[in-house]
């Protein structure tokens, strides 16, 4: 009893244990291979989306380039800061700003201002519908209003109203991946700080715009004239509005004779007023 | 998960009930839960097995945490888990042998349990004891739960009786619905695969019932997406 | 040969780890979403299973039973089975590389896969000799790897048509469900041992 | 070096306190385990021969099938643990039979038959049928759906008789 | 053709040829005509006209130096009022030339016969009369003319199949122009070196086969075949695997195999074309369809819109619910009957009610129909599930780039999916995919 | 309107479909009534209206379209009617109408998502759970409470070959079964109908029928025996063809065919049940998809890359 019964129990287990562990340290020194530490590190903060927002195929090949190939620490969109912050912290560099990001959706053709000119009863998506026509709406540039980008979105921020899709700007993640779905390239991803945007993509002429679309733009150059900052400028009957010199002054939107120029405060009430 | 407020014990100990059920939701250690669960006291058995070593690893090896280097990490878990489950092992066939041959080989096979090592390497690693002690009780009482239902399920729908067997637990003969042709398959590897599915599922739809319908209408261009939106905005800002 | 061959088909159809001994479901239920990742994982499987047979019953029947320890099978052939798997990862890392590509990313799954640990115990249960133990071991595995291999193709229908699904059950549940329906299947080999090899 | 040999001291030290420990709940529970495992054969062999208490094992040779053949101390009659194969493996039967060669009980033990069938070999239903009855177990039923596993338990009744034989010859 | 060779599958499809014996009646002059720049395959014309301009029949008033375009002439003697630009029912944008005629028909001064002496001569012409393949695709005739592999290619492959329902045009064609054909053919055999002809004819046309047959009795190197009836059997390369056995494997073109294929009213108009140097201005067109008051067989002056085309033919009966430029299987629809008659159209067709049910898309049961009809072994359900799941590289495993858009697999699929069209989709995002690899 | 072309579609429906294989069941039906009297009848009822009622119900509770004019689960109903015995109790047929539309069809998504045959696996679930019962076979024209008779196939498997009914007797059905597998003849005229009007195709049912008397032969039985018992004729004609769960190439059907036929023999000869043709056709169901995936056809003049070493 006592002793006897431990003996023999504690030599077996304890020399395979003693054994198994000296081979295993012994293996892991003799056959060792630098680990890629500094990748499983990186890639450990990255939120897994795989979006593709930071211009890499997916959060590994983005882990990879910040590990191996010095790749800037805070194109991850969706992570924001925190991952920028936490990416460099892993790195040893100093941080960088994540510059924020939202999308927009560059089409005011809603249901109330422009119309449909056919009568569509294929399948039901953006991509199938712009097969005919450029779409349904009398404006072939505009929204179809199917949701492609709908399907795209893994956020759950874009939502169809009054027949276009609007984005929620306090859900989305700026990754850009609605911006690829829509046919009609009606979504880019600008940055947080610039809150006017120009909410049409009609480059036909001013008449016809006028014709087809109640709030598209006409080339008109009001808010071209207006903008003291220069912000503002009207190609090929369409205005674009350079975000690094807008001040989101609003005047230019009070200045759009249509309502082609909006801010995404008065796109987000009406997701929110429906 | 960077949260700095930890959850409190009594959270911890409750999380592993329904919401983080080890069986049910995070579908981790099938194998007994398909194989014992042909009558529900063989779940209560296993499931009260499976605790014990649950608790007892969470706390040792929470106590150990920072003693063992990372190298032998899961070696060292092992060994500790796997004596518990040996001392469990004679307890049972001490004092249950019936229990002991309903178990058959699943009982040492605890040891390889995916819960216990789990929770070792998630929870018991990084926490206090008593933080520990608590989720393995937690996590043992869910993983009870859902063996016995299992259990049940299974045992009335393929053998018309319930609880029987149970002589260990101080119950005499269970109770018997005398039906004379019991759906078999339900004892059956089948049957296994088929009501844990099926519980799977409810679970599923218990939890996250709301989630996915929230998710689905922001996306399907349903007309109270803006609505949800919305709601969800809310809920972001809490 | 005949024993052999008993053991070798039993394993393999019959007693089938996955469908009928519910042993190594998790790797079942999460690596069988690819042919290709199923197949690895399977033969990662047999060769770890194999191995794992070869040290540990030996050890068991010639030091253990000897010294009248048969107690200590678990604890002994868990410790064994971790540092094994453990050290052929480190070993495949280093000198087959092409191998560790393949089946490297399987290994670490594989010390908390039961029917690793269960078939080491089994065997000795059964009372196979060293040889028996080997082919079931082998068998065990094989039979692993028939189940993984159909079930892929199945996973890849149902995964397939996942969004026409009910909510609750997408996911695990339907899985799970397929499992059961491939289990069914699978009953009707019993009696093929005896019918094979009367 | 410390960094190499702490792993191992560490590893060691938990496997050697872990496995005392196990040496002693053994030590302390093997007797335990043991009695509970003879309880259970003695159970299972007074239920087979009415009115016995204890039992002597006899030798018995060259009849693998035979697991345990015992003869009750107060002259009963004997009992033996037959194995066979049955529908799902593994097939146990204890039998008893009394002096004047007629079964006395039967009772059937470890198997693997399928809950709902072939288990219903080990219901009263029908092991109830065997008290009373000589070798060639004449109006004894089979249980329907399980052919099998009534011809195994058959096969073991048996393989029963033949050691009685055996037993016989010997005494 | 030998006897062994497995002919290539389809679908059987109705043909309703219910205009067969309408011969082809040129439509009065419309008030207005509207003439697309794109009326081929490649880069849209330019217009070589402005407003206010004075046209004549035959003046050329759209070219543009890209290879894979032709000249566009104007089909009436007029005034332009306008140039602008319209969104086609295919999605794309061009120009077009809006011309108000006077009524007179006066035709170009510099309009006459060509003097041809070699195959370099040949080729011109044929640019210069603005010929594109008039079976539909709308590829310009001079550059098949033209194959690099010149001396390799043997065959000329003359497709009076016209396997689409509903369509007459091509047959009246050969009803009522067989020397026309016959000189097309004499011609093209001439000047691109050609040794022999077949001429592929679906054998629900009985009278032209045997029309064909006599006219071209004596002549060795010409052989009529009588081709099967099975929907599609008029698209290039069946049609060329069908009479000459050949097969124009992925990526080839008809002349890397020795062959041309050539629509029967495109030959037809060669040969027209080098007796009168008349180009290419007017186009025969079947209409019909449940709507049409008086199906008939229209020669309609190009640019021509749809409302006077079906006003000749009595206007409407009922309001028409889909207009179809084209056959019902790989026609196009118009949502107005404002649209321009194009070159390459060759029916018109305004479904009424009862034709135009409205399916409804079920689920696949996986009947694998749509496999056994697709004349080219795709597998328009595997590519559609592909397709769903993003699974690129499947997409290129299953060849959907083959995909001719035939519309077998949709026309057979009794859960009434739309895998042609989907197939389309799928070769889209198949080419963007690739492309931006 | 616009909608993509074609504009114009074969007046072929799925309703239409699954009618005219109803209909080819009916002879057998009509046979099966007259040997084991109208509780055949009763059965098919009870059977077809479980798997509709059931299908309604699941596309309510899931709140999904309803799909049950598709009439798909009338032939399920049917199918599996014709596969249990004719004095089955009506709660298990009830219970086997559950696991076809419920677990095996509609948890799968509905018609066309399903991997295994409903009604070959709800067959096999009741034989596992109701043992018994699913092996009361009765003779022709017996009464329901009739003592069991034996299957040409328990014959067979337990020597007792002459004990066997005729062949004339087995081609018409004259002998112990399953409701609706008796009649050869009925499934043949059945069979030969769905082919004729291109609902199946015949390289299915000839190859499967085919690769059993081969296996047969090889396997040292009376291959007509073989081909006309069991199961053989309503799975090969009615259950190896179901569009869901076979392959979609000719390829990979007369693979799957051949397979059925094998794992039939091999369960027949040498395992303990007697019957194999529903386990075979699940267990070649699990492998349609591997199959599908290997025959992928060649397409017309397709190039295929050589492969980059
Ligand atoms: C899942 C399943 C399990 C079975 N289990 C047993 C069993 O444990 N014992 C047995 O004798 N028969 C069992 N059978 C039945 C046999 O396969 C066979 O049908 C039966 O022995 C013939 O019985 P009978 O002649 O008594 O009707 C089982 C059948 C099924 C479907
Ligand atoms: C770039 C290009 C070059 C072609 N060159 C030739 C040619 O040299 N000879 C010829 O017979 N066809 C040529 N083709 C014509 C096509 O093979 C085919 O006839 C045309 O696309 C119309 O076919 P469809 O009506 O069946 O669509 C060419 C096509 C393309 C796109
Ligand atoms: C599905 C399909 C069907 C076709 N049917 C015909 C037809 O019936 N008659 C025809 O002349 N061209 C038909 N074509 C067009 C031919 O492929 C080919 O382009 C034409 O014969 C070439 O002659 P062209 O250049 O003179 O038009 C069809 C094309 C496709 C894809
Ligand atoms: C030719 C044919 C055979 C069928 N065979 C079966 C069958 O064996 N079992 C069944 O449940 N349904 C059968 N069905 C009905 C239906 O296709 C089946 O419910 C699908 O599996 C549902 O997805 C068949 C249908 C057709 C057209
Ligand atoms: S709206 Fe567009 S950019 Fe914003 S999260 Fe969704 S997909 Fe990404
Ligand atoms: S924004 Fe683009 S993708 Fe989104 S609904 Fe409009 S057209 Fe479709
Ligand atoms: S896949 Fe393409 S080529 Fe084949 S039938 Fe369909 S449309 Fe025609
Ligand atoms: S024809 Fe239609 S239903 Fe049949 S397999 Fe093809 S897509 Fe599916
Ligand atoms: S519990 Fe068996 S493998 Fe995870």
């Amino acid at each position: 009893m006592g002793v006897g019964s431990m003996l023999f129990p504690v030599i077996i287990v304890g020399g395979i244990g003693l054994l198994s562990s000296i081979i295993l340290v012994v293996a892991a020194k003799v056959m060792a291979l630098p680990a890629d530490e500094l990748f499983d590190k990186v890639r450990a903060e990255l939120p897994g989306a795989n979006c593709g927002a930071c211009g890499y195929a997916g959060c590994d090949d983005y882990a990879k380039a910040v590990a191996h190939d010095g790749a800037k620490t805070n194109l991850c969109v969706p992570g924001g800061d925190a991952v920028g912050h936490k990416l460099s912290e892993a790195m040893g560099v100093a941080f960088e700003d994540v510059e924020e990001q939202y999308a927009v959706v560059r089409c005011s053709g809603n249901c109330y201002a422009t119309d449909s000119i056919m009568d569509y009863e294929g399948k039901q998506s953006c991509a199938a519908c712009n097969f005919f026509y450029q779409g349904k709406g009398s404006c072939s540039h505009g929204c179809l209003g199917y949701g492609d980008c709908i399907a795209a979105c893994q956020y759950g921020a874009i939502s169809i109203v009054d027949g276009i899709a609007v984005i929620d700007k306090a859900v989305c993640v700026g990754c850009g991946m609605c911006a690829k779905a829509c046919p009609n390239h009606l979504i880019t991803v600008i940055p947080a700080t610039s809150t006017v945007y120009v909410g049409c993509s009609s480059h036909d002429k001013g008449a016809f715009t006028r014709k087809v679309c109640k709030n598209g733009c006409i080339g008109c150059k009001k808010c071209e004239k207006t903008c003291e900052n220069g912000a503002v400028t009207v190609t090929d009957n369409l205005a674009s509005i350079d975000p690094r010199k807008c001040t989101s002054c609003g005047a230019c939107v009070t200045a759009c004779p249509t309502g082609a120029i909006v801010t995404c405060a008065s796109r987000c009430e009406a997701i929110v007023g429906e | 998960m960077s949260n700095p407020n930890k959850p409190s014990n009594w959270r911890v100990l409750t999380n592993g009930i329904l919401k983080e059920n080890p069986t049910l939701v995070l579908i981790l250690g099938t194998c007994p839960t398909l194989a014992v669960t042909t009558m529900a006291v063989n779940g209560i058995g296993m499931g009260i097995a499976a605790t014990v070593v649950l608790i007892c690893s969470n706390i040792v090896i929470s106590l150990l945490k920072n003693i063992i280097p990372d190298k032998v990490r899961i070696p060292c878990y092992i060994v500790v888990i796997a004596s518990f489950v040996t001392l469990v092992q004679f307890i049972v066939k001490a004092y249950a042998p019936d229990l002991d041959k309903a178990l058959g080989v699943y009982l040492p096979l605890i040891v390889v349990n995916c819960i216990i090592l789990g929770r070792a390497e998630m929870f018991a690693n990084k926490n206090t004891v008593l933080a520990s002690a608590c989720d393995g009780i937690g996590m043992g009482i869910g993983f009870t739960l859902a063996l016995f239902a299992m259990g049940s399920i299974r045992e009335i729908l393929g053998n018309g009786t319930w609880m029987s067997g149970a002589e260990w637990l101080g119950i005499q003969n269970g109770v018997s619905l005398h039906w004379d042709n019991p759906i078999i398959v339900f004892l059956l590897a089948p049957g296994g695969f088929l009501v844990f599915g099926a519980l799977i599922a409810l679970v599923n739809h218990l939890t996250h019932g709301k989630a996915i319908k929230k998710k689905e209408f922001g996306c399907a261009g349903c007309p109270s997406a803006a609505a949800c939106a919305a709601v969800r905005k809310g809920g972001a800002d809490e | 040969m005949k024993e052999y061959l008993i053991i070798l088909v039993g394993a393999v159809l019959v007693n089938n780890y996955v469908l009928a001994k519910f042993l190594g479901i998790c790797p079942f239920l999460g690596v069988s979403k690819k042919l290709d990742s199923a197949f690895g994982m399977s033969v990662a499987v047999i060769f770890v299973m194999a191995l794992a047979t070869a040290v540990t019953w030996p050890i068991y029947t010639y030091i253990l039973v000897p010294k009248g320890l048969s107690y200590l099978q678990t604890i002994v052939f868990i410790l064994i089975i971790a540092a094994l798997v453990q050290f052929v990862e480190i070993a495949l890392k280093k000198y087959i590389p092409a191998l560790h590509k393949a089946l490297g990313i399987y290994l670490p799954l594989i010390t908390t896969n039961c029917a690793v640990l269960g078939v080491t115990i089994l065997n000795l249960d059964e009372g196979y000799t060293f040889g028996q133990s080997l082919v079931n071991a082998v068998g065990s595995g094989l039979g692993f790897l028939l189940a993984m291999v159909l079930f892929s193709g199945v996973r890849s229908r149902v995964d397939a048509a996942a969004g026409s699904t009910p909510k609750a059950f997408q996911g695990i549940p339907i899985t799970l469900v397929a499992a059961a329906i491939c289990s069914v299947s699978f009953m009707g080999f019993s009696g093929i041992v005896d019918g094979l090899f009367k | 070096m410390k960094e190499l040999l702490k792993p191992v001291v560490v590893l060691t030290v938990i496997c050697v306190v872990a496995s005392a420990l196990l040496g002693l709940t053994y030590d302390k529970t093997a007797p335990l385990i043991a009695q509970a495992e003879k309880e259970a054969s003695d159970a299972a062999m007074q239920a087979v021969v009415p009115g016995s208490t204890t039992f002597t094992e006899l030798a018995l040779e060259g009849m693998e099938n035979v697991l345990i053949a015992a003869k009750d101390d107060s002259g009963n009659g004997y009992a033996f643990k037959v194995k066979d194969k049955g529908f799902g493996g593994v097939y146990n039967v204890m039998v008893g039979i009394g002096n004047d060669g007629r079964i006395t009980g039967v009772k059937l033990l470890d198997n693997s038959e399928t809950p709902g069938l072939g288990s219903k070999t080990g219901a009263d239903a029908f092991t109830g049928q065997f008290p009373g009855k000589d070798k060639s177990l004449e109006g004894v039923d089979a249980v329907t759906g399980a052919t099998i596993s009534s011809n195994a338990f058959f096969r073991c009744v048996d393989t029963a008789y033949q050691a009685y034989e055996a037993v016989g010859e010997g005494a | 053709m030998s006897v062994l060779q497995k002919t290539l599958k389809g679908a059987k499809v109705a043909h309703f040829k219910n205009t067969e014996n309408c011969e082809s009646t040129p439509m009065p002059l419309p008030k207005e005509v509207c003439i697309s720049m794109s009326q081929h395959m490649g880069p849209p014309c330019n217009p070589l006209v402005k407003k206010g301009d004075a046209v004549k029949v035959g003046t050329m008033i759209g070219d543009s130096e890209a290879f894979l375009s032709a000249p566009i002439h104007s089909s009436v003697s007029g005034t332009v009022s306008a140039v602008e630009e319209i969104v086609t029912a295919t999605g794309s944008r061009c120009q077009v030339v809006i011309i108000q005629t006077d009524g007179e028909q006066a035709v170009d001064e510099a309009i006459k016969p060509p003097e041809i002496e070699n195959h370099p001569e040949f080729v011109k012409a044929i640019r210069a009369s603005g010929l594109v393949g008039l079976g539909g695709a709308g590829f310009p005739t001079h550059i098949k003319m033209n194959p690099k592999n010149l001396s390799e290619v043997d065959t000329l492959v003359v497709n009076a199949a016209e396997c689409e329902p509903y369509i007459t045009s091509d047959y009246r064609t050969i009803i009522e122009r067989p020397q026309d054909i016959l000189d097309g053919i004499a011609a093209i055999k001439k000047y691109v070196g050609i040794t022999q002809v077949k001429i592929a004819v679906e054998n629900n046309k009985p009278q032209a086969i045997e029309m064909l047959r006599r006219l071209t009795g004596d002549d060795p190197s010409i052989e009529v075949c009588s081709l099967k009836a099975i929907y599609p059997k008029g698209a290039e390369k069946v049609t060329a695997y069908e009479t000459t056995g050949r097969v124009i494997k992925e990526g080839m073109l008809p002349a890397d195999v020795g062959v041309i294929v050539e629509n029967v009213t495109t030959t037809a108009f060669i040969g027209q074309y080098l007796r009168t140097g008349m180009p290419l201005v007017t186009k025969t067109l079947t209409v019909d369809g449940g709507a049409v008051a008086e199906p008939k067989n229209v020669v309609a002056p190009i640019g021509a819109h749809f409302s006077d085309v079906i006003d000749f033919c009595g206007g409407y009966k009922c309001t028409p619910k889909k207009l179809i430029m084209g056959g019902p299987m790989m026609g196009t629809l118009v949502f107005d009957d404002t649209y321009p008659v194009l070159k390459n159209n060759n029916a018109l067709l305004a479904f009424d009610e009862s034709q135009t049910a409205v399916y409804e898309e079920q689920p696949c049961i996986r009947c694998g129909r749509c496999i056994q009809a697709c004349p080219y072994h795709l597998m328009p359900r595997m590519i559609e599930k592909a397709y769903e799941s993003d699974n690129i590289p499947m997409l290129h495993k299953l060849k959907v780039s083959l995909c001719m858009e035939c519309g077998c697999c949709s026309f057979v699929c009794p859960a009434k999916r739309n895998l042609t069209f989907t197939n389309k989709m799928a070769k889209q995002k198949l080419r963007a995919a690739t492309a931006k690899k | 309107m616009i909608t993509p072309s074609p504009h114009f579609r074969d007046d072929i429906n799925t309703r239409k479909i699954m009618l005219t294989v109803a209909t080819a069941l009916l002879p057998a039906l009509v046979m099966s009534i007259f040997y084991f009297g109208i509780r055949a009848l009763l059965l098919t009822a009870v059977c077809v209206v479980s798997c509709v009622v059931f299908e309604y119900l699941f596309a309510k509770v899931t709140k999904k379209p309803v799909t049950i004019s598709d009439c798909s689960a009338v032939v399920t109903g049917i199918i599996l009617a014709f596969n249990v015995p004719v004095t089955l109790p009506f709660w298990m047929a009830v219970f086997g109408s559950f696991i076809a539309i419920v677990v095996v069809k509609c948890l799968f998504g509905g018609i066309g998502c399903n991997f295994a045959n409903p009604a070959a696996t709800a067959r096999i679930f009741l034989l596992v759970s109701f043992g018994n019962q699913m092996t009361h076979w009765i003779a022709p024209h017996a009464a329901i409470d009739a003592v069991a008779t034996a299957t040409p196939l328990k014959l067979i498997s337990a020597g007792q070959t002459d004990q066997l009914p005729s062949l004339w007797n087995m081609l018409i059905g004259n002998r112990g079964g399953s409701l609706g597998e008796t009649c050869a003849l009925a499934l043949i005229v059945g069979g030969l109908y769905l082919i004729w009007n291109g609902v199946i195709g015949w390289q299915i049912p000839v190859t499967l029928i085919g690769s059993v008397f081969v296996f047969a032969l090889l396997f040292g039985q009376d291959p007509f025996y073989a081909v006309l018992s069991g199961g053989v004729m309503i799975g090969a004609f009615f259950m190896a063809t179901d569009y869901s769960t076979s392959p979609v190439t000719t390829k990979g059907k007369v693979i799957f065919a051949i397979g059925i036929g094998f794992i039939t023999m091999v369960i027949r000869v040498f395992c303990n049940y007697p019957e194999g043709m529903s386990f075979a056709i699940l267990l070649m169901n699990i492998l349609v998809p591997h199959i599908d995936s290997l025959t992928i056809t060649k397409p017309f003049g397709a190039v295929f890359e050589q492969k980059k070493q």
